[in-house]
């Protein structure tokens, strides 16, 4: 009995804490800001959205001014998907661009906050690394070891950020409302009113993927689009395939919606065998979605969470430690979308199917090749 | 002389009935209960898709039930799904013509695969879930460093075809998986090979009393090699299916090896060795995924689903201790 | 045989099998250091960062042991280690005032947890291993339906339990040792310790014995909660807040019983020990060390990760003449 | 005797699923005295003593201790109680030291810190008195030890625990004479102060020498109780219910011996020296000798589980020095261990399945399960009819069968391969008086065949009952060859080497 009570106190807790905690991520502050970004006009070279930022905040890095060689230090979260290959093989085709730097000393925390933030601490002790670039695995839980970097030497995070305002700077594209915004309106502006939509997500509680939702559905509600489901698919093709058919026998389906394309051809053949034609979809820049919407000519946009902004760290870093300014304490770039006017730059059967069009590597050394392309 | 007066008064129907493995009542009682929350399912596209859809997983358990009656556990098999999705995609890059030598390969490295657990569990002595874990582990290193991360080939329609096509026009039922031709084709081999041939028996022996087989003649350790080879042979073949279906992807292996086992127990196999089934292996399949299905037709989001999961897992074994002291057997 | 000969102690190679493991381990290290030219990973701090590696691992297979010890297993530790940072942080929630409940929260969920799992094994009969699974499974739903994402924050006080440093040495790590040391305590001069190795060898004549051993497994199993529910807590005050995916991450559950039966603990129980369970966790860092030294990337460094598990096991069983399966 | 007995035990009975193991069984021990208990392998003795010990809980019946009615559910309610059991299957922990094992479950602690120190003392001053020649370090491990050192962990176990009640179940199976006379003088000892002990054999000189009371059992009924020592005929009649004449099967003539089968020379391996003998076809030999003097070692080297390292072995003429058991099954050797449940059956599968097990293991893996070369279902079923197998039908699963059908059925196994050679390993443990019979007649039957009989059993009496001749082995080597009429007192010096008035 007396075990009863406790199970039912534990479970009890459990749920009353969880009332207590709900993080927000519909901010319609950050939506409008992003809105507008990804209409404006970035500074820097046309054509070259990785060194292009928003805004004008601009910080001095004389202090950090150094000789070379450099040795970069780069902690990463993982190279546990399609999209953190590309940004990852982006990264190391850009160090070659870079002959003052001598070694790229890369530690690969696969995918554990707890492994990543020894990885930094093995980076600092061993005392070699001219700059630190994080790209962190999660936000709240690096913190700490971002700001104990930053006490010994520069560090450069991108892609998710940290809580704290002491790396030099932080690179990362619009951001998820900005996604969001991009694939919702599409949706909104291609179907009826009162059309059904069906939201495919990754996990719940990811602060981007969650951003991104929020977004769409802020839209979506305006425009008074049928939301009939939202489903989890891990990034599973198999099951995203098994999800969209279950809708299809249920009742029919006009447009999907996703947080990540990963899974978009999926969830188009779904459609395909059950003999149903294809509907809107938003997906993403990876090359088997690009391909099938150029030979199938569906509704689609892509927008994309560009992988050339890893190349942009690496450019950072070797301002940082000439002492040259760069952009900063936040360094935001342009997120455009792949759209059906401009799908031909894109697309290209050459490349490996999950290879993330939006790369900015073709100028790059060793191209297509490192790549995995022909 | 030794049966208890209780059993020779119950009804030859009503014993019978309870020799019956309960998971077919179970299943049963599922796709009722599918049919009735979504009345389309009992239309041919809708028990079709599901029972392709199960097809992996089902495979998946036959196979793995044959590790399970000789006393191990084969925890590799979802790292060898990955890897022969990721490898058939590195070597085959969309030409079709190669499907057939890719195919052929896959299933060599699946036996190699199979022979290294076997060996290393018969001569190593190491146990099969150590053994296995370990194998599991290097598998999915070795499908990402085959790819460096990402697969970089396509899967073409000839290989995807047992995964994803729906043969037309069949009489009756419209159309039919190839899948479940798959499905049928593999089930009744592994059945065959289970129930009817000595091997079949030697499984159970040596999962029963390793001691006492090795003692009767039974070449146990080439007899285990051969139940993880087994087990492999239905995880390159699942590997193939899921491929099919959903094309190229780094994790679809991810989380199969458990569902695999939860199948088996669910089908009422012993752990440990000794006991089990392949039919019931597969209808344990099928009730993992009806219950999936119901769940979302019945729209529970997916940490319901884990906690249902859970819970009917450990009800399984529950049932089958209870069943098993009740008998007395 | 006819007289009693004069038995003592033999030697034996088992029981030195997982010192002389570390030591093979270490050698490599050293070896690697020294052909690289970096002797400053030779230094204290470089050994106490090696060690720091690995606190949270330390901890859930110092539980474990007691599990496979006892000759059960339990695979809900990884998602048990989720719930516990998340439910402290999320009670915490950035008040120093709530850390000892927030505490003792995560504490009364381990044994909860631990109870609920030993009851299955023993009053309902059901294999450990499916029994840890569905808990898992069941502890995995829960998590994910009340918390989405990170939840709560720790307040700086508790992250000292993390990061701070006393006598030079970090907290974490000096917390590590005692629950180290308490858990060898326990095995080694309480009845109940040796109870588990009883039980772990042979439940029948444990049982004979009069020893209750329904009790001794579930109290095997709430000590192995525990610890699971200390490496939640280290993590949150580590992370800063406590993620629902921590301990999947982490892959707590698998890593710590590789550990343990590289320490030379038998997956059947009733022969092993902390100690053995100590130098696998440190080689399991040092094996991290070494790939990071060496630049092996990821993937191969899990390949050989594998056959390293699958070798160290094979190390101690070829020998034995147990059967396995 | 005035005195209230410590424990009385009252119409105990206690079925499992298939056999009726005690029926209304009931049994006192007094204070000082020593009750021994008597009867066959299988007679419900050692079921008795379960029950005694809380390990099995009775279905009908009374325990009453001290004059008070008592349930033990569980050992410890026993060991509370005062009862201490040495069983005859070791419950040792191999992995443990000596203290740890004599203190398993009831450590000294102080301030909850086991007493290590204590524990030692304690261990050394209970070995101590079996006397100086037995000196074990408390903290050896207990897989180091022999077999007889093994038993005494087991008997300073109960004598540390200060019991009441002390069960003995066949001490002194393993030991040697010096060590039998040193446990006696313990047992005398432990009469002197007060401790009542439960005294379970089936040697007649040990009940002579120690017993106070005397109680029967056969097949689960108590089938006499004395309250004084009855002469060891009367004993034995009560035990056997029948006379001995009939029980055993009719030896071989000489025309029933035919051609040398198994040949042995000069063999050994690390338990085994210099083992030389012959086998012929239509022969039992028996196998005598104290149990670790390398017959089961010997039967395991034959049959190729613990191989010969050197010698020759030739089978019908062949070189048959085997490396595995399949290897010997497939020259014609077959080999029924003592060991049952252990090395023989798969429980979980049907009675079929076991007979079924050597013939499809000989067979094509991929053949057909019911009909291979050496055996079909239906000629297995003749073959177990034929052996009078008892089950409901052949597809139930074994582990429902009692101790004889179950023998019975392995021996159909190898039936169905028509060996050359068939080694027996105490055929007739834990089986019951009529399936005794049944056994030895097969036995003989199977060696009018043709069959070449190699028989190990620790039943005195069984081996000089059945055997055409017989080998005796002490300490790994041949001791001795005796043929038919040797008496047990010859064969028990030949067996210890020392002078021995055996019953």
């Amino acid at each position: 009995m007396r075990r009863l009570i406790t199970a039912t106190l534990a479970a009890a807790l459990l749920a009353s804490t969880a009332q207590a905690q709900q993080l927000n991520f519909d901010d319609p502050v950050e939506f409008d800001k992003q809105r507008q970004q990804l209409t404006a006009k970035a500074n820097g070279p046309e054509g070259e959205p990785w060194v292009q930022y928003y805004g004008d905040a601009i910080v001095d890095t004389a202090k950090f001014k150094k000789d070379g060689p450099y040795t970069v230090c780069f902690s990463n979260a993982g190279v546990n998907n399609a999209w953190r290959v590309t940004g990852w093989t982006n990264m190391q085709a850009e160090v070659k661009l870079h002959p003052e730097i001598k070694e790229l000393i890369h530690v690969d925390a696969e995918g554990s906050d707890d492994k990543q933030i020894a990885d930094i601490d093995d980076l600092l002790n061993g005392g070699k690394c001219s700059v630190l670039i994080v790209s962190p695995n999660t936000t709240a839980a690096l913190t700490p070891a971002v700001e104990k970097a930053c006490g010994v030497l520069p560090v450069i995070v991108f892609d998710r950020g940290v809580n704290t305002k002491c790396p030099v700077t932080f690179i990362h594209p619009v951001g998820g409302y900005g996604f969001g915004i991009q694939a919702g309106e599409f949706v909104a502006a291609n179907a009826p009113a009162g059309a059904n939509v069906l939201l495919l997500r990754i996990i719940p509680g990811v602060d981007v993927l969650e951003t991104r939702a929020s977004a769409a559905k802020r839209i979506f509600k305006e425009k008074g689009l049928n939301v009939i489901g939202e489903e989890f698919t891990e990034g599973d093709n198999a099951k995203t395939k098994s999800i969209v058919e279950d809708y299809l026998a249920k009742g029919s389906l006009d447009a999907i919606w996703m947080d990540a394309g990963a899974t978009a051809v999926a969830a188009l053949e779904a459609f395909e065998d059950a003999g149903k034609p294809l509907p809107i979809i938003t997906g993403e820049d990876q090359q088997d979605f690009l391909q099938k919407w150029k030979a199938e000519g569906f509704k689609a946009i892509a927008p994309t969470y560009p992988t050339y902004q890893w190349r942009t760290p690496i450019i950072a870093a070797v301002k940082v430690l000439r002492g040259d300014p760069v952009p900063g304490p936040e360094w935001v770039m342009p997120q455009p979308a792949i759209t059906a006017e401009n799908l031909d730059q894109y697309v290209n059967d050459k490349m490996p199917p999950l290879h993330h069009a939006m790369c900015g590597c073709e100028k790059l050394p060793d191209y297509p090749a490192a790549w995995g392309g022909k | 002389m030794t049966q208890p007066a209780s059993m020779r008064n119950i009804a030859p129907a009503r014993r019978r009935l309870q020799q019956i493995n309960p998971v077919y009542f179970v299943l049963a009682v599922l796709i009722v209960a599918i049919a009735v929350s979504n009345p389309s399912f009992v239309e041919p596209t809708g028990y079709m898709n599901f029972l392709k859809r199960a097809a992996p997983l089902a495979i998946l358990a036959a196979g793995q039930i044959y590790v399970i009656v000789s006393g191990g556990f084969d925890l590799s098999v979802g790292s060898l799904i990955t890897l022969t999705v990721v490898g058939s995609s590195m070597l085959l890059n969309n030409n079709a013509d190669a499907t057939w030598w890719v195919i052929l390969v896959m299933y060599v490295i699946g036996a190699l695969v199979g022979l290294i657990n076997g060996l290393v569990v018969s001569y190593l002595r190491v146990p099969s879930l150590i053994a296995t874990l370990g194998m599991m582990i290097t598998l999915n290193g070795v499908a990402f460093m085959w790819s460096s991360g990402s697969p970089r080939g396509y899967l073409p329609e000839t290989f995807r075809y047992f995964g994803r096509v729906n043969i037309q026009g069949v009489p009756l039922i419209q159309f039919l998986p190839v899948a479940l031709i798959a499905l049928v084709m593999v089930g009744a081999t592994f059945y065959w090979l289970m129930h009817r041939t000595n091997f079949g028996r030697m499984l159970h022996a040596i999962g029963d009393n390793p001691r006492a087989a090795k003692m009767s003649g039974v070449p146990v350790e080439r007899v285990r090699v051969l139940a993880f080879m087994v087990s492999a042979f239905s995880a390159v073949t699942a590997g193939i299916l899921l491929g099919g279906f959903a094309g190229v992807s780094t994790d679809v292996g991810i989380g199969y090896e458990l569902q695999a086992i939860t199948a088996t127990v669910i089908g009422g196999a012993q752990l440990l060795g000794g006991r089990g089934s392949v039919p019931a292996s597969i209808a344990g399949a099928l009730t993992l995924t009806a219950i999936f299905t119901l769940l979302n037709f019945v729209g529970l989001p997916k940490p319901t689903r884990d906690v249902v999961q859970g819970v009917i897992l450990i009800a399984a074994v529950v049932l089958a201790t209870y069943r098993r002291n009740r008998t007395g057997t | 045989m006819s007289s009693f000969a004069r038995y003592r102690a033999a030697w034996r190679l088992e029981r030195y099998a997982p010192a002389l493991l570390l030591g093979i381990a270490l050698l490599i290290y050293i070896a690697m250091a020294l052909g690289l030219g970096q002797t400053r990973f030779l230094t204290p701090e470089a050994a106490v960062s090696i060690l720091n590696r690995s606190i949270a691992l330390g901890m859930t297979a110092v539980g474990q042991t007691f599990a496979i010890l006892v000759g059960s297993i339990d695979l809900s530790v990884a998602h048990l280690i989720s719930a516990s940072a998340v439910v402290s942080s999320a009670i915490m929630d950035g008040n120093p005032a709530m850390m000892l409940p927030a505490a003792f929260a995560a504490l009364a969920l381990g044994a909860v947890v631990g109870t609920l799992n030993g009851l299955l094994i023993t009053k309902l009969e059901v294999n450990p291993l499916i029994a840890t699974l569905g808990m898992s499974l069941v502890i995995q739903g829960c998590l994910a339906s009340f918390y989405g994402s990170f939840k709560g924050s720790v307040p700086d006080e508790f992250q000292i339990f993390a990061y701070g440093n006393l006598l030079g040495l970090p907290i974490s790590l000096l917390v590590l040792v005692m629950l180290t040391l308490l858990a060898w305590l326990v095995l080694r001069f309480t009845r109940f310790g040796s109870n588990v190795y009883s039980v772990g060898g042979n439940r029948d004549t444990a049982r004979a014995a009069g020893i209750k051993t329904a009790r001794i497994v579930i109290a095997s199993h709430v000590i192995c909660s525990l610890y699971a529910a200390l490496a939640g807590l280290y993590l949150a005050s580590r992370l800063k807040s406590g993620s629902p995916w921590i301990g999947a991450e982490g892959a707590y559950d698998l890593e710590s019983i590789a550990v343990v039966v590289i320490g030379g603990t038998i997956l059947s129980g009733g022969k092993g020990g902390i100690w053995g369970t100590v130098a696998g966790v440190i080689i399991f860092s040092l094996i991290d060390s070494i790939f990071n030294l060496a630049g092996v990337d990821a993937f191969a460094k899990q390949v050989m990760r594998g056959i390293i598990i699958v070798a160290a096991v094979a190390f101690y069983a070829v020998r034995s003449k147990r059967m396995a399966a | 005797m005035t005195q209230l007995p410590i424990i009385e035990m009252r119409g105990i009975t206690k079925s499992f699923p298939g056999v009726k193991a005690l029926c209304g069984v009931s049994f006192a021990a007094y204070p000082g005295e020593v009750h021994a208990l008597a009867g066959e392998n299988g007679a419900g003795k050692s079921t008795l003593m379960k029950v005694l010990s809380g390990v099995y809980l009775p279905n009908d019946g009374a325990i009453v201790v001290a004059g008070k009615e008592r349930h033990f559910k569980h050992p410890l309610d026993a060991i509370e109680a005062g009862i201490s059991v040495i069983y005859q299957e070791f419950s040792l922990l191999p992995e443990r030291t000596v203290a740890e094992n004599i203190f398993l479950g009831r450590e000294p602690t102080r301030c909850g810190i086991v007493d290590r120190r204590a524990m030692e003392t304690e261990a050394r001053r209970v070995v101590a008195l079996f006397g100086e020649a037995q000196h074990i370090e408390p903290d050896a491990l207990v897989a180091d030890l022999d077999v007889a050192s093994q038993q005494l962990v087991e008997i300073a176990k109960a004598v540390s625990l200060d019991a009441k009640v002390i069960v003995m179940d066949e001490p002194t199976a393993a030991l040697n004479e010096t060590e039998c006379e040193a446990l006696f003088a313990l047992v005398e000892m432990l009469k002197k102060r007060g401790t009542a002990i439960v005294y379970i054999t089936h040697r007649m000189r040990e009940i002579t020498k120690l017993a106070d009371r005397v109680t029967v059992l056969k097949d689960g009924w108590t089938a006499a109780s004395y309250d004084h020592v009855p002469t060891p005929d009367t004993i034995v009649h009560a035990m056997v219910g029948r006379d001995i004449g009939d029980y055993y099967a009719e030896p071989a003539t000489a025309q029933e011996i035919g051609a040398l089968v198994l040949s042995v020379r000069n063999a050994g391996n690390d338990q085994l020296k210099n083992i030389s003998f012959d086998i012929k076809a239509g022969e039992i030999v028996g196998f005598a000798g104290l149990q670790g003097a390398g017959r089961v070692a010997l039967a395991r080297a034959l049959f190729g589980a613990a191989p010969f390292t050197k010698g020759e072995v030739t089978l019908a003429g062949q070189s048959a020095r085997f490396q595995s058991p399949r290897e010997a099954i497939r020259a014609g050797v077959g080999l029924l261990p003592g060991d049952r449940k252990g090395e023989a059956l798969v429980l979980m599968q049907s009675v079929s399945d076991n007979g079924m097990l050597t013939a499809r293991a000989l067979s094509n893996l991929a053949g057909h399960d019911k009909a291979t070369r050496f055996a079909s279902t239906t000629s297995m079923d003749a073959l177990l009819r034929q052996v009078d197998v008892r089950a409901g039908n052949f597809s139930q699963e074994i582990k429902s069968l009692s101790g004889g059908n179950q023998q019975k059925t392995i021996v159909a196994r190898w039936l169905s391969l028509d060996p050359k050679l068939l080694i027996f390993i105490e055929p007739t443990r834990g089986i019951d008086v009529n399936a005794k019979a049944g056994i030895y007649h097969l036995m003989r039957e199977l060696a009018r065949k043709g069959a070449a009989i190699m028989m190990v059993s620790s039943d005195l009496p069984e081996v000089l009952g059945t055997a055409d001749r017989v080998l005796v082995m002490r300490l790994g080597e041949l001791a001795g060859e005796f043929a038919r009429g040797a008496t047990e007192a010859q064969i028990m010096l030949a067996a210890t080497g020392e002078k021995v008035g055996a019953a």
